[in-house]
Protein backbone atom coordinates (compact mmCIF):
# COMPACT_ATOMS: atom_id res chain seq x y z
CA UNK A 1 0.00 0.00 0.00
CA UNK A 2 0.98 3.43 -0.46
CA UNK A 3 -0.73 6.59 1.44
CA UNK A 4 -0.97 9.51 -0.99
CA UNK A 5 -1.64 13.07 0.80
CA UNK A 6 -3.08 16.02 -1.12
CA UNK A 7 -2.50 19.42 0.13
CA UNK A 8 -4.54 22.53 -0.52
CA UNK A 9 -6.47 22.82 -3.63
CA UNK A 10 -5.47 19.47 -4.64
CA UNK A 11 -7.85 18.10 -2.10
CA UNK A 12 -10.73 18.85 -3.80
CA UNK A 13 -9.05 17.54 -7.18
CA UNK A 14 -8.48 14.44 -5.16
CA UNK A 15 -11.93 14.58 -3.93
CA UNK A 16 -10.26 13.93 -0.21
CA UNK A 17 -7.20 14.91 1.77
CA UNK A 18 -6.14 11.33 1.76
CA UNK A 19 -6.08 8.05 -0.24
CA UNK A 20 -4.09 5.11 -0.41
CA UNK A 21 -3.45 2.85 -3.65
CA UNK A 22 -1.93 -0.37 -4.31
CA UNK A 23 1.74 -0.62 -4.17
CA UNK A 24 3.43 1.18 -7.15
CA UNK A 25 7.60 1.75 -7.79
CA UNK A 26 7.59 4.81 -9.69
CA UNK A 27 6.06 7.94 -9.96
CA UNK A 28 4.68 7.26 -13.21
CA UNK A 29 3.03 3.91 -12.10
CA UNK A 30 1.37 6.43 -9.24
CA UNK A 31 0.00 8.62 -11.25
CA UNK A 32 -0.99 5.87 -14.02
CA UNK A 33 -3.27 4.19 -11.59
CA UNK A 34 -5.19 7.81 -10.62
CA UNK A 35 -8.34 8.96 -12.84
CA UNK A 36 -6.67 10.52 -15.95
CA UNK A 37 -8.14 14.70 -14.80
CA UNK A 38 -6.13 13.91 -11.23
CA UNK A 39 -3.03 12.88 -13.10
CA UNK A 40 -3.07 16.00 -15.41
CA UNK A 41 -3.61 18.09 -11.91
CA UNK A 42 -0.14 16.36 -10.48
CA UNK A 43 2.02 16.52 -13.37
CA UNK A 44 1.44 20.47 -12.91
CA UNK A 45 5.92 21.72 -12.62
CA UNK A 46 4.85 24.03 -9.71
CA UNK A 47 3.66 21.06 -7.38
CA UNK A 48 6.32 19.71 -5.28
CA UNK A 49 6.25 16.11 -4.43
CA UNK A 50 7.73 14.28 -0.82
CA UNK A 51 8.37 11.20 0.13
CA UNK A 52 7.84 10.49 4.10
CA UNK A 53 8.35 13.76 4.67
CA UNK A 54 11.27 14.40 2.90
CA UNK A 55 11.28 16.96 -0.25
CA UNK A 56 12.21 14.90 -3.71
CA UNK A 57 13.82 16.25 -6.62
CA UNK A 58 13.53 14.72 -9.44
CA UNK A 59 10.05 12.84 -9.32
CA UNK A 60 11.49 10.52 -12.05
CA UNK A 61 14.61 9.26 -9.59
CA UNK A 62 11.68 7.63 -6.76
CA UNK A 63 12.21 4.54 -5.89
CA UNK A 64 8.58 3.44 -4.34
CA UNK A 65 8.11 0.66 -1.19
CA UNK A 66 5.44 -0.68 0.57
CA UNK A 67 4.03 2.00 3.25
CA UNK A 68 5.35 5.02 2.37
CA UNK A 69 3.30 8.64 2.08
CA UNK A 70 3.89 10.58 -1.10
CA UNK A 71 2.47 14.39 -0.55
CA UNK A 72 1.80 16.54 -3.41
CA UNK A 73 2.50 20.05 -2.37
CA UNK A 74 0.67 22.72 -4.66
CA UNK A 75 2.40 26.44 -4.35
CA UNK A 76 1.71 27.40 -0.47
CA UNK A 77 -0.57 30.44 0.22
CA UNK A 78 0.24 30.73 4.18
CA UNK A 79 0.01 33.59 7.01
CA UNK B 1 19.58 33.06 21.86
CA UNK B 2 16.58 32.19 22.63
CA UNK B 3 14.50 31.20 19.59
CA UNK B 4 10.93 29.83 20.46
CA UNK B 5 8.87 28.40 17.17
CA UNK B 6 5.59 27.08 17.47
CA UNK B 7 2.60 25.68 15.43
CA UNK B 8 -0.50 26.11 17.22
CA UNK B 9 -3.90 24.24 16.21
CA UNK B 10 -5.92 26.35 18.79
CA UNK B 11 -6.02 30.01 18.67
CA UNK B 12 -3.59 31.96 21.11
CA UNK B 13 -3.23 35.28 22.91
CA UNK B 14 -0.98 37.32 21.26
CA UNK B 15 -0.72 39.75 23.84
CA UNK B 16 -0.18 37.49 26.49
CA UNK B 17 3.11 35.66 24.51
CA UNK B 18 3.95 39.33 23.49
CA UNK B 19 4.47 40.36 27.17
CA UNK B 20 5.88 36.70 28.21
CA UNK B 21 8.35 37.64 25.46
CA UNK B 22 9.15 40.82 26.69
CA UNK B 23 9.47 39.98 30.22
CA UNK B 24 12.54 37.80 29.36
CA UNK B 25 14.30 40.47 27.28
CA UNK B 26 15.59 42.81 29.73
CA UNK B 27 18.85 42.79 27.94
CA UNK B 28 16.80 43.72 24.41
CA UNK B 29 16.88 47.33 23.60
CA UNK B 30 14.23 46.87 21.18
CA UNK B 31 11.59 44.13 20.14
CA UNK B 32 9.51 44.58 16.70
CA UNK B 33 6.54 42.20 16.57
CA UNK B 34 4.23 41.48 14.02
CA UNK B 35 0.65 40.64 14.18
CA UNK B 36 -1.39 38.99 11.35
CA UNK B 37 -4.92 38.57 11.99
CA UNK B 38 -8.13 37.64 9.64
CA UNK B 39 -9.35 40.81 8.40
CA UNK B 40 -12.88 41.40 8.95
CA UNK B 41 -15.05 43.14 6.40
CA UNK B 42 -14.25 42.25 3.39
CA UNK B 43 -16.86 39.11 3.06
CA UNK B 44 -14.70 36.76 4.51
CA UNK B 45 -16.41 34.73 6.79
CA UNK B 46 -14.09 31.88 7.74
CA UNK B 47 -9.95 31.32 6.86
CA UNK B 48 -8.57 27.46 6.97
CA UNK B 49 -4.90 27.30 7.23
CA UNK B 50 -3.56 23.48 6.39
CA UNK B 51 -0.31 22.30 7.10
CA UNK B 52 2.21 19.49 6.81
CA UNK B 53 3.18 17.83 9.39
CA UNK B 54 6.19 16.18 8.29
CA UNK B 55 7.34 19.63 6.58
CA UNK B 56 5.61 22.51 8.04
CA UNK B 57 7.21 23.52 11.46
CA UNK B 58 10.69 22.05 10.41
CA UNK B 59 10.60 24.66 7.31
CA UNK B 60 9.30 27.62 9.85
CA UNK B 61 12.67 26.08 12.55
CA UNK B 62 14.86 26.75 9.77
CA UNK B 63 13.46 29.90 8.95
CA UNK B 64 14.10 30.65 12.50
CA UNK B 65 18.01 29.68 12.38
CA UNK B 66 18.48 31.96 9.39
CA UNK B 67 17.41 35.10 10.78
CA UNK B 68 19.39 34.45 14.24
CA UNK B 69 22.16 33.48 11.55
CA UNK B 70 21.46 36.75 10.25
CA UNK B 71 20.97 39.53 12.78
CA UNK B 72 22.59 39.77 15.93
CA UNK B 73 19.31 38.96 17.98
CA UNK B 74 18.39 38.30 21.69
CA UNK B 75 15.51 36.14 21.04
CA UNK B 76 13.22 35.28 18.26
CA UNK B 77 9.16 34.47 18.33
CA UNK B 78 7.84 32.65 15.73
CA UNK B 79 4.01 31.52 16.05
CA UNK B 80 1.79 30.03 13.27
CA UNK B 81 -1.59 29.38 13.54
CA UNK B 82 -2.96 26.06 11.33
CA UNK B 83 -6.82 24.97 11.40
CA UNK B 84 -9.85 27.14 11.47
CA UNK B 85 -10.10 30.68 11.76
CA UNK B 86 -12.72 33.33 12.08
CA UNK B 87 -12.31 37.63 11.28
CA UNK B 88 -10.14 38.93 14.22
CA UNK B 89 -8.61 35.88 14.88
CA UNK B 90 -4.87 36.17 15.07
CA UNK B 91 -3.34 34.28 12.64
CA UNK B 92 1.16 34.32 12.60
CA UNK B 93 3.05 36.23 15.58
CA UNK B 94 6.63 37.49 15.51
CA UNK B 95 8.33 39.25 17.91
CA UNK B 96 12.26 39.96 17.73
CA UNK B 97 14.79 41.44 20.63
CA UNK B 98 17.99 42.74 19.95
CA UNK B 99 20.83 45.73 20.95
CA UNK B 100 19.78 47.39 18.00
CA UNK B 101 16.33 48.01 17.08
CA UNK B 102 17.05 48.24 13.33
CA UNK B 103 18.40 44.59 13.75
CA UNK B 104 14.90 43.51 15.50
CA UNK B 105 12.97 45.32 12.36
CA UNK B 106 15.01 43.78 9.84
CA UNK B 107 14.72 39.95 11.30
CA UNK B 108 10.78 40.27 11.65
CA UNK B 109 10.56 41.53 8.69
CA UNK B 110 12.37 38.84 7.09
CA UNK B 111 10.70 35.95 8.67
CA UNK B 112 7.61 37.47 7.54
CA UNK B 113 8.44 37.57 4.33
CA UNK B 114 9.53 33.86 4.72
CA UNK B 115 6.57 33.10 6.34
CA UNK B 116 4.46 34.45 3.56
CA UNK B 117 5.76 32.22 0.78
CA UNK B 118 8.14 29.88 1.09
CA UNK B 119 6.49 28.00 4.55
CA UNK B 120 4.08 25.17 4.01
CA UNK B 121 0.40 26.51 4.80
CA UNK B 122 -2.36 26.49 2.30
CA UNK B 123 -5.11 28.97 2.84
CA UNK B 124 -8.41 28.92 2.17
CA UNK B 125 -11.63 31.21 2.60
CA UNK B 126 -15.22 30.88 3.22
CA UNK B 127 -17.04 33.82 1.36
CA UNK B 128 -20.55 33.22 0.58
CA UNK B 129 -20.78 29.81 1.67
CA UNK B 130 -18.11 28.82 -0.44
CA UNK B 131 -15.15 27.70 0.29
CA UNK B 132 -12.25 28.66 -2.46
CA UNK B 133 -8.08 28.20 -2.11
CA UNK B 134 -6.33 30.85 -2.07
CA UNK B 135 -3.36 31.48 -4.67
CA UNK B 136 -0.14 32.50 -3.84
CA UNK B 137 0.31 36.48 -4.76
CA UNK B 138 3.05 37.68 -6.69
CA UNK B 139 3.63 40.69 -4.27
CA UNK B 140 4.71 37.88 -1.87
CA UNK B 141 7.52 36.47 -4.05
CA UNK B 142 8.79 40.15 -4.99
CA UNK B 143 8.67 40.88 -1.17
CA UNK B 144 11.52 38.07 -0.89
CA UNK B 145 13.86 39.26 -3.48
CA UNK B 146 14.73 41.99 -1.42
CA UNK B 147 17.39 39.34 0.95
CA UNK B 148 18.75 38.05 -1.65
CA UNK C 1 -7.37 56.58 10.40
CA UNK C 2 -6.86 56.49 14.26
CA UNK C 3 -3.91 57.97 15.81
CA UNK C 4 -3.26 58.15 19.43
CA UNK C 5 0.01 59.77 20.50
CA UNK C 6 1.07 59.96 24.41
CA UNK C 7 3.80 61.71 26.27
CA UNK C 8 3.50 60.04 29.78
CA UNK C 9 5.38 60.80 33.07
CA UNK C 10 4.11 57.73 34.69
CA UNK C 11 4.74 53.85 33.81
CA UNK C 12 2.54 52.15 31.35
CA UNK C 13 1.63 48.40 30.56
CA UNK C 14 2.63 48.23 26.73
CA UNK C 15 1.37 44.61 26.24
CA UNK C 16 -2.21 46.34 27.65
CA UNK C 17 -1.52 49.17 25.34
CA UNK C 18 -0.96 46.81 22.30
CA UNK C 19 -3.96 44.48 23.18
CA UNK C 20 -6.18 47.73 23.41
CA UNK C 21 -4.57 49.08 19.80
CA UNK C 22 -5.20 45.73 18.21
CA UNK C 23 -8.45 45.19 19.36
CA UNK C 24 -9.53 47.51 17.48
CA UNK C 25 -7.74 46.87 14.30
CA UNK C 26 -9.86 44.21 12.74
CA UNK C 27 -9.84 45.12 9.34
CA UNK C 28 -5.90 45.59 9.28
CA UNK C 29 -4.08 43.00 8.13
CA UNK C 30 -0.98 43.39 9.83
CA UNK C 31 0.11 45.11 12.77
CA UNK C 32 3.61 46.32 13.64
CA UNK C 33 5.05 47.11 16.97
CA UNK C 34 8.13 48.44 18.43
CA UNK C 35 9.03 48.42 22.08
CA UNK C 36 11.76 50.01 23.81
CA UNK C 37 12.70 49.46 27.17
CA UNK C 38 15.47 50.12 29.84
CA UNK C 39 18.44 48.21 29.25
CA UNK C 40 19.17 46.02 31.87
CA UNK C 41 23.18 44.99 32.95
CA UNK C 42 25.71 47.39 31.63
CA UNK C 43 25.48 49.28 35.16
CA UNK C 44 22.74 51.48 34.50
CA UNK C 45 21.08 51.96 37.80
CA UNK C 46 18.54 54.42 36.11
CA UNK C 47 17.64 56.29 32.72
CA UNK C 48 15.58 59.90 33.16
CA UNK C 49 14.38 61.39 30.44
CA UNK C 50 13.44 65.09 30.40
CA UNK C 51 11.49 66.99 27.76
CA UNK C 52 9.78 70.85 27.12
CA UNK C 53 6.29 70.66 27.45
CA UNK C 54 5.42 73.63 24.76
CA UNK C 55 7.56 71.38 22.21
CA UNK C 56 7.71 67.60 22.79
CA UNK C 57 3.76 66.45 22.44
CA UNK C 58 3.24 68.85 19.70
CA UNK C 59 6.77 67.92 17.70
CA UNK C 60 5.53 64.02 18.47
CA UNK C 61 2.32 64.73 16.93
CA UNK C 62 3.38 66.23 13.96
CA UNK C 63 5.65 63.23 13.45
CA UNK C 64 2.52 61.02 13.68
CA UNK C 65 0.71 63.19 10.93
CA UNK C 66 4.04 62.94 8.21
CA UNK C 67 3.80 59.06 8.96
CA UNK C 68 0.19 58.93 8.28
CA UNK C 69 0.83 61.25 5.18
CA UNK C 70 3.00 58.98 3.82
CA UNK C 71 2.07 55.31 4.13
CA UNK C 72 -1.73 53.81 3.96
CA UNK C 73 -2.18 53.31 7.93
CA UNK C 74 -5.36 52.28 9.60
CA UNK C 75 -4.17 53.38 12.88
CA UNK C 76 -1.08 54.95 14.47
CA UNK C 77 -0.10 54.71 17.93
CA UNK C 78 3.11 56.50 19.64
CA UNK C 79 3.58 56.23 23.82
CA UNK C 80 6.79 57.80 25.15
CA UNK C 81 7.72 58.04 28.28
CA UNK C 82 9.42 61.34 30.45
CA UNK C 83 10.56 60.98 33.97
CA UNK C 84 12.70 58.67 36.23
CA UNK C 85 13.18 55.00 34.40
CA UNK C 86 14.47 52.04 35.87
CA UNK C 87 16.59 48.89 34.60
CA UNK C 88 13.23 46.50 32.40
CA UNK C 89 11.11 49.81 32.27
CA UNK C 90 9.20 50.64 28.54
CA UNK C 91 10.26 53.88 27.68
CA UNK C 92 8.42 53.84 24.01
CA UNK C 93 6.02 51.96 22.30
CA UNK C 94 4.97 52.77 18.59
CA UNK C 95 2.27 50.41 16.47
CA UNK C 96 1.05 50.73 13.04
CA UNK C 97 -1.95 49.00 11.32
CA UNK C 98 -2.15 48.34 8.13
CA UNK C 99 -3.98 46.54 5.35
CA UNK C 100 -0.72 45.87 4.08
CA UNK C 101 2.67 44.84 6.39
CA UNK C 102 5.28 46.63 4.46
CA UNK C 103 3.34 49.94 4.87
CA UNK C 104 3.04 48.81 9.22
CA UNK C 105 6.96 48.14 9.12
CA UNK C 106 8.13 51.25 7.20
CA UNK C 107 5.75 53.62 9.48
CA UNK C 108 7.26 51.94 13.04
CA UNK C 109 10.67 52.12 11.93
CA UNK C 110 10.13 55.82 10.20
CA UNK C 111 8.50 56.90 13.90
CA UNK C 112 11.09 55.23 16.07
CA UNK C 113 13.88 56.79 13.49
CA UNK C 114 12.66 60.30 13.80
CA UNK C 115 11.81 59.76 17.94
CA UNK C 116 15.19 58.90 18.50
CA UNK C 117 16.99 61.61 16.93
CA UNK C 118 14.46 64.32 16.17
CA UNK C 119 11.92 64.64 19.23
CA UNK C 120 12.51 67.04 22.24
CA UNK C 121 13.58 63.92 24.47
CA UNK C 122 17.01 64.68 26.97
CA UNK C 123 17.93 61.74 28.48
CA UNK C 124 20.63 61.15 31.22
CA UNK C 125 21.76 57.97 32.69
CA UNK C 126 22.97 56.60 36.64
CA UNK C 127 25.91 54.68 36.79
CA UNK C 128 27.99 53.84 39.54
CA UNK C 129 26.18 56.48 41.25
CA UNK C 130 26.70 59.38 38.80
CA UNK C 131 24.33 60.71 36.56
CA UNK C 132 25.27 61.26 33.40
CA UNK C 133 23.94 62.93 30.38
CA UNK C 134 23.91 61.12 27.18
CA UNK C 135 24.77 63.20 23.80
CA UNK C 136 22.99 62.15 20.62
CA UNK C 137 24.77 59.03 18.83
CA UNK C 138 26.33 59.50 15.21
CA UNK C 139 24.21 56.30 14.11
CA UNK C 140 20.99 57.36 15.21
CA UNK C 141 21.69 60.52 12.47
CA UNK C 142 22.42 58.39 9.73
CA UNK C 143 19.30 56.08 10.31
CA UNK C 144 17.16 59.22 9.93
CA UNK C 145 18.82 59.76 6.18
CA UNK C 146 17.07 56.90 5.15
CA UNK C 147 13.62 58.17 4.94
CA UNK C 148 15.11 61.50 2.26
CA UNK D 1 11.02 89.25 34.69
CA UNK D 2 12.17 86.66 31.74
CA UNK D 3 12.25 83.05 32.75
CA UNK D 4 15.23 81.24 31.16
CA UNK D 5 14.63 77.08 30.80
CA UNK D 6 17.66 75.14 30.58
CA UNK D 7 17.31 71.52 28.98
CA UNK D 8 19.39 68.22 29.36
CA UNK D 9 22.83 68.86 30.57
CA UNK D 10 22.44 72.89 29.89
CA UNK D 11 20.79 72.32 33.82
CA UNK D 12 23.66 71.32 34.80
CA UNK D 13 26.08 74.29 33.34
CA UNK D 14 23.07 76.23 35.19
CA UNK D 15 22.83 75.20 38.25
CA UNK D 16 18.94 74.61 37.83
CA UNK D 17 16.31 73.32 35.39
CA UNK D 18 14.90 77.34 35.70
CA UNK D 19 16.38 80.91 36.02
CA UNK D 20 14.47 84.43 36.39
CA UNK D 21 16.29 87.41 35.24
CA UNK D 22 15.57 90.75 34.91
CA UNK D 23 14.05 92.14 31.70
CA UNK D 24 16.21 92.05 28.72
CA UNK D 25 15.54 93.30 24.87
CA UNK D 26 18.49 91.23 23.24
CA UNK D 27 19.56 88.25 23.04
CA UNK D 28 22.87 90.01 23.84
CA UNK D 29 21.41 91.71 26.52
CA UNK D 30 20.39 88.05 28.00
CA UNK D 31 24.39 86.51 27.12
CA UNK D 32 25.40 89.75 28.84
CA UNK D 33 23.89 89.07 32.24
CA UNK D 34 25.02 85.78 33.03
CA UNK D 35 28.07 84.18 34.25
CA UNK D 36 30.75 84.33 31.54
CA UNK D 37 31.26 80.32 31.14
CA UNK D 38 26.96 80.15 31.05
CA UNK D 39 27.07 82.51 28.38
CA UNK D 40 29.75 80.95 26.07
CA UNK D 41 28.23 77.24 26.78
CA UNK D 42 25.10 79.08 25.56
CA UNK D 43 26.67 79.96 22.21
CA UNK D 44 27.29 76.83 21.03
CA UNK D 45 25.74 76.77 17.22
CA UNK D 46 24.19 73.41 18.39
CA UNK D 47 22.14 75.11 20.74
CA UNK D 48 18.92 76.02 19.52
CA UNK D 49 16.70 78.76 21.13
CA UNK D 50 12.48 78.73 21.40
CA UNK D 51 10.56 82.00 23.02
CA UNK D 52 7.30 80.83 24.17
CA UNK D 53 7.02 77.83 22.83
CA UNK D 54 8.17 78.49 19.69
CA UNK D 55 11.39 77.40 17.77
CA UNK D 56 13.50 80.86 17.04
CA UNK D 57 15.04 80.78 13.58
CA UNK D 58 17.84 83.31 14.29
CA UNK D 59 18.96 84.62 18.12
CA UNK D 60 19.86 87.99 16.75
CA UNK D 61 16.57 88.69 15.49
CA UNK D 62 14.76 87.97 19.15
CA UNK D 63 13.17 91.16 20.91
CA UNK D 64 12.02 89.87 24.40
CA UNK D 65 9.23 91.64 26.50
CA UNK D 66 8.55 91.32 29.95
CA UNK D 67 6.99 87.88 31.28
CA UNK D 68 8.20 85.66 28.21
CA UNK D 69 9.86 81.96 28.42
CA UNK D 70 13.58 81.70 26.70
CA UNK D 71 14.26 77.83 26.56
CA UNK D 72 18.00 76.90 25.34
CA UNK D 73 17.63 73.40 23.84
CA UNK D 74 20.75 71.69 23.52
CA UNK D 75 20.96 68.44 20.87
CA UNK D 76 18.22 65.76 22.05
CA UNK D 77 19.05 62.42 22.91
CA UNK D 78 15.73 60.93 22.83
CA UNK D 79 14.18 56.94 23.04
Amino acid sequence: MLKLVFLGRLEDAAGAAEREIEAAETYDDVLAGLEPELAATLRDVRIRLALDGVLVGDPASLSLRDGQELAFLPPVSGG
Amino acid sequence: MITDVRLLCEPFDPAAELAAFSAGQTTAGGIVSFLGQVRSGGGVQALELRHYEPLTLPGMQKLAEKATRRWPLDALLIIHRSGLMHPGDPIVLVAAASRHRRDSFAAAEFAMDHLKSESWFWKRERAGGEWRWIEPREVDFEALQRWG
